[in-house]
C-alpha cells in the first residue's frame, strides 16, 4: 500500500470513528423523538429547531456536571468501567465495510476502516469484551443495585453470545469466509443473480436480531439497567459524563449491531440492480467506468446507512412497544430456545448446502 | 336511606323490619354462645348491631364468632381505637367491625378499659389482618396488645414519645409560622 | 525480535505478575485478561489471526467473565481472605519453583527455528487451513474433546435442574 | 453523612433502625448467612410509586424475606378530621386514594347523609354513580398501565393516560378540578351536569372502548407479559379473606365480594353489572379483573346516563345543604342557614355510623362517631390499601426481585390511602 | 384563553447566588443554556402531585419538549429534584439525603401545597414545607398544580439554570446557604 | 367459596396457544399498534399542547387563582365577614376587618370591609370552599388564571394588591358576577 493510500485509509478510520460518535449522539435525539411519536407526543422541540440541539445540550450538561465517587468505590475501576465500555463499542466499527471502494487515479480507497480476514470474529470478540465495561463499573460502584445489574449483564451477554455465534456459523457455512467485505461482495456478484443472505437465512436472522437486542441491552432485554427494578442498574452510581459514556456506548453498540446485521443479512452496501445501473451509466450516459463505479459506491454507502438507520429505528420501535423479560425467562429463552434453534438452523443450512439448494 | 337494610334475611316476616329481625337473631346467638351478661349497651345505630363487652372476653367472642358455622364472621372489616377522656376508668376503647360475608351481617363490638392499663388481647392469631390494625391502634392510642408478634409503631416515627390520637394531644405541628389568624378561632 | 514483540512480552510478563501479586481478586482477573490480550497479540505476530480472535472471544470474552462473575458474587476482598498457614506458603513456593525448574530444563535446548521467507505460506494460520488440519489429522482428538464438553454440559444440566416445589429458578 | 456516599447510604440509617425494630420478628435480618444480601426497596425506589419501604433479604435474585415499613407520608387524617367541620373533611378524603378521589368524596358524603338521615334524590344518586364509576375506571387504568410500565412497556401507559386526561376534563367540567376533586356536597352534588360535561362524557364513552381494546391487545395475550405475571404472587381466597383483602385483589382470588352488589348504595341496585372474579389471585388475575371491571363500569355509566332521571340534583335539606347563592344574596333565611352551615353550627345528631363504598381498591369504609358537635368525635377510615398491603411480604417471598415489583404494582398500593 | 400569568418576573438568581463573582461569560452562557435544556428530573413523588406529574409526562403536556423526559431515579444523574407531595417527618431525612447525593449543579422544585408548606396537613406528622430541610429554588403552588403550572415551574428552573455561573458550587454564598441547612 | 352475589363472572385464564407461545404474533400486534400511533402522530394533528405557546381550554368552573370581585360601580364587594377564612381547610386566609369611613362609599360596598386580606397561595388547596362560603359574591376562583410558580416563599402571600380585580371593565375576571355591557360602559365613562 502506498503512503497516500495509507493516509486515505487513516482518514476513513477517523471518519468511521466520527460517524459512530455522531450517530450515537443523534441516536439519543432519535430515541426521544421516535419514542414521542410512538406515544402520541412530540418529543424535544425547544432546544434549537425541532429540538435538534437537544443531544448537544445533554452532552454539554453531562460534561459540566459534578463528578462523584461513591464511598467505598474502587476509584480506578470506577473510571475504567465506562472508558472500557466506550472503547470496546468504538473499536468494533473499524471492520465494517461501509462502502465498496472509491478510485481516484491510482489511489483506491476502501470505505472500510481496516480489512482483516477474520473481521466477523473480530467484531464478535470485541463485542464479547463490551460486557467488562458494565461489569467493572457495576462492581466498582459498591452498590447492590449496580452489582445486580452487572451480574445480570454478564450472564445475559455470555448466554446470548453463544446463540449469536451459532447463528453466524450458518452464514459462514454459506460464505466460507470470515471477512465481512467478502461476505458483502458475495451477496451480489456482477452478472449473477444473488439473493441477500436474509433470503437464505431467515431463521438465522431472527435468532441474530434477538441476540443483538440482548447484547446491546435494549428492551425487552434491558435487565441490567431496567429502571423500575434496579433504578439504573450498573450505572446507578454514575454521574456526569461517565454515565454519558455508558449511554453513548449503548447507542454505538446499537449502531454497530445494525451495521453488522445489514452487512451479514441485508447485502451491506449492495443494492438491487447496481451493476445494471453502472453499465447503464457507462453505456448511456457516457461516463467512465471508474466514475460510474464511484457513483455506485457512494449510492451503496447511502444505501447501507439507510439500512442501518432502519435497524436503529426498529431497535427503538421495539423498545417502546414491548414489556421486558424476567431474568430467568431471559436465560431460559437464550438457552432452551435460541441455542437449539440455532443448532437446528446450522443443520438445516448444512443439509441445504449439501443438497445444493443454496450456495 | 340505609341501603344495607335492603339485603336482609329472606325468611324475615313481612311486617317487621328485616334488619331488626336479623339483628335479634344475631343477638340471640351471641347470648346463647357467650351468655347474656357478657354484653352491655346493645344498640342498633343505623341498623348495625352494636354490643359492648369486656376485654377479658373479646378474644373468645371473636374466636367463637369466627368458628361458628351458622354465622361465619370470617371477615374483620376494621378495628380502631377511641378515647373518651371523661369516662373515668373507661378512657380508652377498641371498636371491632366484623362482617359475615356469606350472610351479609355486620356486627360491631366495643370494649372499654382504663387508660392506665391499656392492655388488650391480640386478634392476630385469628385474623392476619389484625396485625397492622393493632399496630395502628398502638401507635395512635397506646393500646398494648398482649401476644402481638411485633407491636411497634407503624405510621409514626419510632422515637415519638406520645400517642397522638389521644384527645389531650394537639393536632397542630406547632412549627407552622404562616398562620397568623387566631381571630376566627378553630 | 521486533520492538512490538518485546513490548508485548514485557506487558505479558508484567500483567502475569500482576495476576499473582494483586491483593484484590478482581484486579487479578483484570490482569489475567490483559495477559490474554498480549497473548492474542503474539498470535497475531505469528500470523494466527483466527487463534488470536478465538483466544479473545473464548478466554477473555467468556471464561474470564465467568471468573469475574463468581468473584463479584462471592465478594472476596482482603478482609474476608482467610489467613494461609506458613506450611502452605512453603509448599506453594516449592511447587512453583519445581515447575519453573522443569520448564527451564525442558526449554533449555530449544532453539527457535527461523523461517524461510521463500517457502513461507502466509495462509498457515488461517481458518480454512486450521479447519483442514483439525478435521483431517486431528479428527479423533477433536471428537473426544466434544464428548468431554457434552459430558460437562450434561453435568451442568443436572446441577441446574430445578428441585421440585421450588418456585422460579 | 458525606455528600459522596453510596446511594445505599440513603437508607442505611433506616435499614439499621428497621433491622433493630424487626429484630425479634425476623431473626433472618440479624443473623443472615454469607449468601443473603439485604436490599432496600424504597422508599424512593421508582417502583414503589408512593412511598413505602421494603427491606428484602435476597438470595441472589430470590427474595427470602421481606419487611415492609410504612408511614412515610402519614398525614394524620383521622386527627385532622376530629378538628374539622364535616364539609371540610371532603378535601381530606380527596387526598386519600388520589387516583379515584370522587369515590372517596361520595363515600364520605353518604356517610354523613346516613348520620343526618338525609335522602338524596335519584338524579343526584345517578350522577354520583356516573362520577364514581368514572373514578373507578381512572383508578384501574392507572394501576394496570403502571403494571405495564413496571414490566417495561411504557407506551401503553401513555395511551391510556390520554383517556385519563379526558376523564380529568369531565371532572373539571363537573367540579372544577382535575385530580383532587372536592366533588359533591352533603346532600347531593354541588351543581348539575353542564351540557358540556354531558357532551364530553358521551364523546368519551364513544372513543374509550377502542383505546381500551388496544390496551388489552397490547398486553392480555402477549407472552412476554403473561410470562411475567401469570402465577406470580398468587394468594388463595381463604388467605385473602384472612388478610382482609377487598376489591379487585380479593375478586382476583375468586371471591365475588363487591360492596356495590352486597350492600348497594346510591342506587347501585338499579344497574346491571357483573362482578369479574379471577381464579387463583395471581398478578395476571388482578390485571384482567381490573380490565374487566373497567368494562363493567362502562356498562354502569351507560345505563346511568341513559336513565338519568330528571329532578333536583340535591336533597331538600336546608340545614345541611348550602342554599343557592342567589338566595343567599336576597333571602335572610337562606343567609342564616348559609352562615350556620359554614360556621359548622349545624346540629349533627349524636350517633355512630359505618358506611362503606366500593373504592378503587376495595371496601372503603367510614366509621363516624358524632357527639353532636361541629366536628366528628372520631372518624376512622377503613383504608383498603392499608389492610391488604400487609400480605405483601407473604406474596413476595420466594419470587424474584422483578416479580416482587410486579406484584407490588398489581396490588395498587396508593401511598395516600396506605398511610392516611 | 390566556392562562399565562401576567406577572411572571424576569429571572432572578435564587437566594445565595446573587452578588459578586457571578458574571456570565459567553462560555457560561452556552453551558447555562445547555443545562437549561437538559434538566433531568428526579421525581420524588409521594402522593397526589405525583399523579399530576405523570399527567405532565403524558401525551397532552409532554415534558420531553423541555428535554426533561428522562426521569433519573438515581440522584447522581438528576439535575432537578422535584419534590411532589406531602413530606412527612419520617420522610424528611430521606429527602435531605437524596438532595445531598445529587451532583452539582442541582435545583429543587417544590411542587404542590404539601411540599411547599404542608398544605392542609398542619399536623404533628407533616413537615411544614421542605425548605426547612433543603434549599428550594422554585415553588409551584396548587394542590395539586395543573401540569401547566408544573411546566411553568420547570421553565422558571430553566431560567435559573441559564443565568447561573457554573462555578456556583464554589461560591461562598452558596456554601453559606448549604451550611445554613447543615448540608456538607 | 360460594358465590356471594350471584353475578360473578369468572375470568378464565386460557392456556397459551402455540402461536402465542411463539412470541411473534403478539409482538407484531404490539408493533402495529405503536406504528399506527407513530403515523397518526406524524401525519394528523398531535395531541400534545405546546404549552407556553398554546394552551388547553379550561372549564368555566375551573378553580384557579383567587380574585376579589368589585361590584358594577368598582367598589370592593368583600365585607370581611370571615366566612371564607372559617371555611378554608388549609387556614390560608387571613383578614383584618375595618369600618368604612365617611367618603369611602365609592370604594367599599358594605359598611365593613377588609383592611387587609391575604391568601397564602402555598397553603391554598384550591378546593373552592371559600368561594362557596362567600355570602357577598366577593371571592371567586378564576377559571383562566393559575397561581404562578415563584422563587421565594414570601411572594406567595397574596395581599389585596394582587387579589382585588382591576377597576377597568375589560380586565375584570370572567368568573362570578359580571358586568352587563351597560354597566361596563358606565364604568368606562366613570373612569374616563
Amino acid at each position: 500500500m502506498t503512503l497516500p493510500a495509507l493516509g486515505w485509509q487513516g482518514l476513513v478510520v477517523l471518519a468511521t470513528f466520527g460517524i459512530s460518535l455522531l450517530i450515537a449522539t443523534y441516536c439519543t435525539y432519535a430515541e426521544r423523538v421516535i419514542a414521542a411519536f410512538l406515544q402520541d407526543r412530540v418529543g424535544p422541540d425547544r432546544a434549537g429547531p425541532f429540538g435538534l440541539l437537544q443531544p448537544l445540550a445533554d452532552a454539554v450538561k453531562l460534561f459540566t456536571k459534578e463528578e462523584f465517587f461513591p464511598a467505598g468505590a474502587n476509584r480506578a475501576l470506577f473510571v475504567f468501567g465506562p472508558c472500557l465500555a466506550m472503547v470496546t463499542a468504538l473499536m468494533s466499527s473499524a471492520v465494517i465495510p461501509f462502502g465498496n471502494f472509491l478510485q481516484f487515479g491510482d489511489t483506491i480507497i476502501h470505505l472500510q476502516g481496516i480489512e482483516i480476514n477474520v473481521g466477523m470474529l473480530y467484531v464478535f470478540g470485541i463485542v464479547s469484551l463490551g460486557v467488562y465495561g458494565i461489569m467493572i463499573g457495576g462492581w466498582a460502584s459498591n452498590n447492590k443495585f449496580s452489582l445486580l445489574g452487572a451480574i445480570r449483564a454478564a450472564s445475559q451477554n455470555i448466554s446470548y453470545e453463544i446463540a449469536m455465534g451459532l447463528a453466524l456459523i450458518a452464514v459462514l457455512m454459506m460464505s466460507g469466509t470470515l471477512s465481512l467485505r467478502e461476505i458483502t461482495l458475495q451477496q451480489s456478484v456482477a452478472g449473477e443473480w444473488h439473493f441477500w443472505n436474509i433470503a437464505k437465512q431467515p431463521l438465522g436472522f431472527i435468532i441474530f436480531i434477538v441476540c443483538a437486542f440482548a447484547e446491546t441491552n435494549r428492551t425487552p432485554f434491558d435487565l441490567p439497567e431496567c429502571e423500575t427494578e434496579l433504578i439504573g442498574g450498573y450505572h446507578t452510581e454514575y454521574s456526569s459524563m461517565k454515565m454519558g459514556l455508558y449511554l453513548f456506548a449503548e447507542y454505538i453498540n446499537v449502531f454497530v449491531a445494525s451495521a453488522v446485521m445489514s452487512v451479514l443479512y441485508f447485502g451491506g452496501f449492495n443494492f438491487p440492480f447496481q451493476y445494471e445501473l453502472r453499465d447503464w451509466l457507462v453505456s448511456s450516459r457516457g461516463l467512465e467506468l471508474v466514475t460510474a463505479q464511484n457513483i455506485i459506491t457512494i449510492l451503496g454507502l447511502v444505501g447501507l446507512f439507510a439500512k442501518i438507520f432502519g435497524f436503529i429505528f426498529f431497535f427503538m420501535w421495539v423498545r417502546w412497544t414491548l414489556p421486558r423479560f424476567r431474568y430467568d425467562q431471559l436465560m431460559r429463552l437464550g438457552w432452551t430456545i435460541l441455542i437449539p434453534l440455532a443448532i437446528f438452523n446450522i443443520m438445516l443450512t448444512g443439509g441445504l448446502i449439501t443438497f445444493g439448494v443454496i450456495k | 336511606m340505609n341501603p344495607q337494610e335492603s339485603a336482609a334475611a329472606p325468611e324475615a316476616p313481612v311486617a317487621e323490619d328485616p334488619i331488626k329481625v336479623q339483628n335479634a337473631r344475631v343477638l340471640a346467638l351471641l347470648h346463647k354462645l357467650f351468655g347474656e351478661a357478657t354484653f352491655t349497651d346493645v344498640e342498633e345505630p343505623h341498623g348495625l348491631l352494636t354490643v359492648t363487652t369486656t376485654r377479658e372476653r373479646i378474644h373468645d367472642i371473636v374466636a367463637g364468632l369466627q368458628q361458628d358455622q351458622e354465622i361465619k364472621f370470617h371477615f374483620l372489616t376494621t378495628m380502631c381505637g377511641i378515647n373518651y377522656p371523661e369516662n373515668e376508668g373507661k378512657e380508652l376503647g377498641m371498636i371491632y367491625h366484623l362482617h359475615s360475608l356469606t350472610q351479609n351481617i355486620r356486627l360491631r363490638i366495643k370494649i372499654f378499659f382504663p387508660i392506665a392499663d391499656p392492655v388488650v388481647p391480640t386478634l392476630t392469631d385469628l385474623y392476619a389482618t389484625a396485625n397492622w390494625m393493632e399496630r395502628e391502634a398502638y401507635d395512635f392510642y397506646g393500646v398494648i396488645f398482649t401476644g402481638h408478634p411485633n407491636l411497634i409503631r407503624i405510621l409514626n416515627v419510632e422515637d415519638m414519645d406520645y400517642h397522638p390520637m389521644r384527645k389531650e394531644y394537639p393536632l397542630e405541628d406547632g412549627t407552622r409560622e404562616d398562620k397568623t389568624d387566631l381571630f376566627f378561632g378553630r | 525480535m521486533s520492538p512490538l514483540f518485546l513490548f508485548l512480552s514485557f506487558v505479558a510478563l508484567l500483567s502475569a505478575l500482576g495476576v499473582v501479586l494483586a491483593k484484590n481478586p478482581v484486579h487479578s482477573v483484570l490482569f489475567l485478561i490483559l495477559t490474554f490480550f498480549t497473548l492474542s497479540g503474539h498470535y497475531l505476530l505469528l500470523n494466527a489471526q483466527f487463534l488470536a480472535a478465538v483466544n479473545i472471544i473464548v478466554y477473555a470474552g467468556a471464561i474470564m467473565v465467568l471468573f469475574l462473575f463468581v468473584i463479584m458474587f462471592l465478594n472476596l476482598n482482603e478482609e474476608t481472605e482467610p489467613h494461609k498457614p506458613a506450611l502452605a506458603k512453603i509448599a506453594a513456593a516449592i511447587a512453583g519453583g519445581s515447575l519453573l525448574l522443569i520448564l527451564v530444563a525442558a526449554l533449555r535446548n530449544v532453539s527457535p527455528a527461523g523461517y524461510d521467507a521463500a517457502s513461507f505460506d502466509s495462509q498457515i494460520g488461517m481458518v480454512d487451513r486450521l479447519g483442514l488440519v483439525l478435521f483431517k489429522e486431528y479428527a479423533l482428538p477433536f471428537e473426544l474433546a466434544s464428548i468431554l464438553l457434552l459430558a460437562a454440559m450434561v453435568g451442568s444440566v443436572m446441577l441446574g435442574k430445578r428441585e421440585t416445589g421450588e418456585r422460579n429458578f | 453523612m458525606a455528600v459522596n456516599d453510596t446511594l445505599e447510604g440513603t437508607h442505611k440509617i433506616h435499614e439499621e433502625a428497621a433491622a433493630q425494630r424487626h429484630g425479634q420478628l425476623m431473626p433472618l435480618l440479624n443473623d443472615f448467612s454469607q449468601e443473603l444480601t439485604t436490599l432496600n426497596l424504597g422508599p424512593t425506589h421508582p417502583a414503589t410509586h408512593g412511598i413505602f419501604q421494603n427491606i428484602l433479604q435476597m438470595d441472589g435474585e430470590r427474595i427470602v424475606s421481606g419487611v415492609p415499613t410504612i408511614g412515610y407520608i402519614h398525614r394524620a387524617f383521622e386527627k385532622i378530621a376530629e378538628r374539622r367541620p364535616f364539609y371540610q373533611i371532603t378535601p381530606l378524603t380527596d387526598r386519600m386514594n388520589y387516583c379515584s378521589s370522587p369515590i372517596n368524596n361520595m363515600g364520605w358524603h353518604m356517610t354523613v347523609e346516613k348520620l343526618l338521615g338525609v335522602t338524596v334524590p335519584k338524579r343526584a344518586q345517578y350522577m354520583r354513580v356516573i362520577m364514581m364509576e368514572l373514578a373507578r375506571i381512572a383508578d384501574h387504568l392507572i394501576c394496570n398501565s403502571i403494571l405495564g410500565v413496571d414490566t417495561g412497556a411504557f407506551t401503553g401507559f401513555l395511551y391510556v393516560f390520554q383517556e385519563r386526561e379526558k376523564i380529568y376534563e369531565i371532572y373539571e367540567e363537573v367540579c372544577g378540578s382535575r385530580l383532587t376533586t372536592n366533588m359533591g356536597r352533603v346532600g347531593g352534588m354541588e351543581r348539575d351536569f353542564s351540557p358540556v360535561a354531558l357532551q364530553k362524557l358521551r364523546d368519551w364513552l364513544k372513543t374509550f372502548p377502542a383505546v381500551m381494546k388496544e390496551f388489552e391487545s397490547m398486553f392480555n395475550r402477549n407472552r412476554i407479559f403473561m410470562d411475567r405475571v401469570v402465577n406470580v404472587g398468587p394468594i388463595s381466597a381463604e388467605k385473602a379473606l384472612n388478610y382482609g383483602f377487598t376489591g379487585p385483589n380479593l375478586r382476583a382470588a375468586g371471591v365475588d365480594y363487591d360492596v356495590r352488589a352486597m350492600n348497594p348504595y346510591s342506587s347501585y341496585e338499579d344497574f346491571e353489572f357483573d362482578i369479574p372474579v379471577g381464579t387463583n389471585g395471581d398478578t395476571y388475575d388482578r390485571f384482567i379483573v381490573r380490565n374487566e371491571e373497567i368494562w363493567q363500569s362502562l356498562r354502569i355509566i351507560k345505563q346511568a346516563l341513559e336513565n338519568l332521571p330528571e329532578g333536583p340534583y340535591h336533597a331538600d335539606a336546608p340545614h345541611y345543604y348550602l342554599p343557592a347563592k342567589q338566595e343567599v344574596y336576597k333571602n335572610m333565611e337562606a343567609l342564616i342557614y348559609h352562615f350556620k352551615i359554614i360556621m359548622g353550627e349545624i346540629d349533627a345528631p349524636v350517633g355512630e355510623v359505618y358506611h362503606s363504598v366500593e373504592g378503587g381498591n376495595g371496601e372503603l369504609g367510614f366509621y363516624l362517631i358524632s357527639d353532636g358537635g361541629r366536628t366528628p368525635y372520631r372518624l376512622h377510615f377503613r383504608r383498603p390499601c392499608f389492610i391488604y398491603y400487609q400480605a405483601y411480604p407473604e406474596m413476595a417471598v420466594g419470587t424474584t426481585l422483578s416479580d416482587a415489583i410486579v406484584i407490588l404494582s398489581s396490588m395498587n398500593v396508593i401511598a395516600g390511602e396506605l398511610d392516611a | 384563553m390566556d392562562t399565562r400569568v401576567p406577572e411572571i418576573k424576569t429571572v432572578e438568581a435564587p437566594e445565595g447566588v446573587e452578588g459578586a463573582g457571578f458574571f456570565a461569560t459567553s462560555l457560561e452562557k452556552v453551558v447555562g443554556i445547555a443545562r437549561a435544556n437538559s434538566l433531568w428530573p428526579l421525581p420524588f413523588a409521594t402522593s397526589c402531585c405525583g399523579i399530576e406529574f405523570m399527567a405532565t409526562m403524558g401525551s397532552h403536556y409532554d415534558i420531553s419538549r423541555f428535554g426533561s423526559e428522562r426521569p433519573s431515579f438515581s440522584p447522581r444523574q438528576a439535575d432537578l429534584l422535584m419534590v411532589m407531595g406531602t413530606i412527612a417527618k419520617k420522610m424528611a431525612p430521606i429527602v435531605k439525603q437524596v438532595y445531598e447525593q445529587m451532583a452539582e449543579p442541582r435545583w429543587v422544585l417544590a411542587m404542590g401545597a404539601c411540599a411547599c408548606s404542608g398544605g392542609i396537613f398542619d399536623s404533628y406528622s407533616v413537615l411544614q414545607g421542605i425548605d426547612r430541610i433543603i434549599p428550594v429554588d422554585v415553588y409551584v403552588p396548587g394542590c395539586p398544580p395543573r401540569p401547566e403550572q408544573v411546566l411553568d415551574g420547570l421553565m422558571r428552573v430553566q431560567d435559573l439554570a441559564k443565568n447561573e455561573s457554573f462555578r456556583r458550587r464554589n461560591a461562598p454564598e452558596y456554601q453559606a446557604l448549604l451550611a445554613s441547612y447543615n448540608i456538607k | 367459596m360460594e358465590s356471594l352475589s350471584k353475578r360473578a363472572k369468572v375470568l378464565e385464564k386460557k392456556p397459551m396457544t402455540f402461536a402465542e407461545r411463539a412470541y411473534l404474533p403478539a409482538i407484531f400486534q404490539g408493533l402495529t399498534i405503536t406504528m399506527r400511533h407513530f403515523f397518526r402522530a406524524a401525519t394528523k394533528k398531535q395531541i400534545t399542547v405546546r404549552y407556553p405557546d398554546e394552551t388547553r381550554p379550561f372549564s368555566p368552573v375551573f378553580r384557579g387563582l383567587h380574585v376579589l370581585k368589585r361590584d358594577e360601580a368598582g367598589r370592593e364587594r368583600c365585607t370581611a365577614c370571615g366566612l371564607c377564612a372559617v371555611a378554608c381547610p388549609a387556614e390560608a386566609i387571613t383578614m383584618v376587618a375595618g369600618e368604612r369611613k365617611k367618603g369611602e362609599e365609592n370604594l367599599y360596598r358594605e359598611e365593613k370591609y377588609a383592611v387587609s386580606y391575604e391568601i397564602n397561595m402555598l397553603r391554598c388547596i384550591f378546593c373552592g370552599l371559600c368561594e362557596e362560603a362567600c355570602p357577598k359574591a366577593a371571592v371567586y376562583l378564576q377559571a383562566d388564571k393559575m397561581a404562578p410558580p415563584r422563587f421565594e416563599r414570601d411572594e406567595f402571600i397574596y395581599g389585596k394588591d394582587r387579589l382585588v380585580e382591576p377597576v377597568t371593565p375589560d380586565n375584570r375576571s370572567k368568573r362570578g358576577i359580571q358586568l352587563t355591557p351597560e354597566q361596563a360602559d358606565k364604568l368606562r365613562a366613570q373612569l374616563a
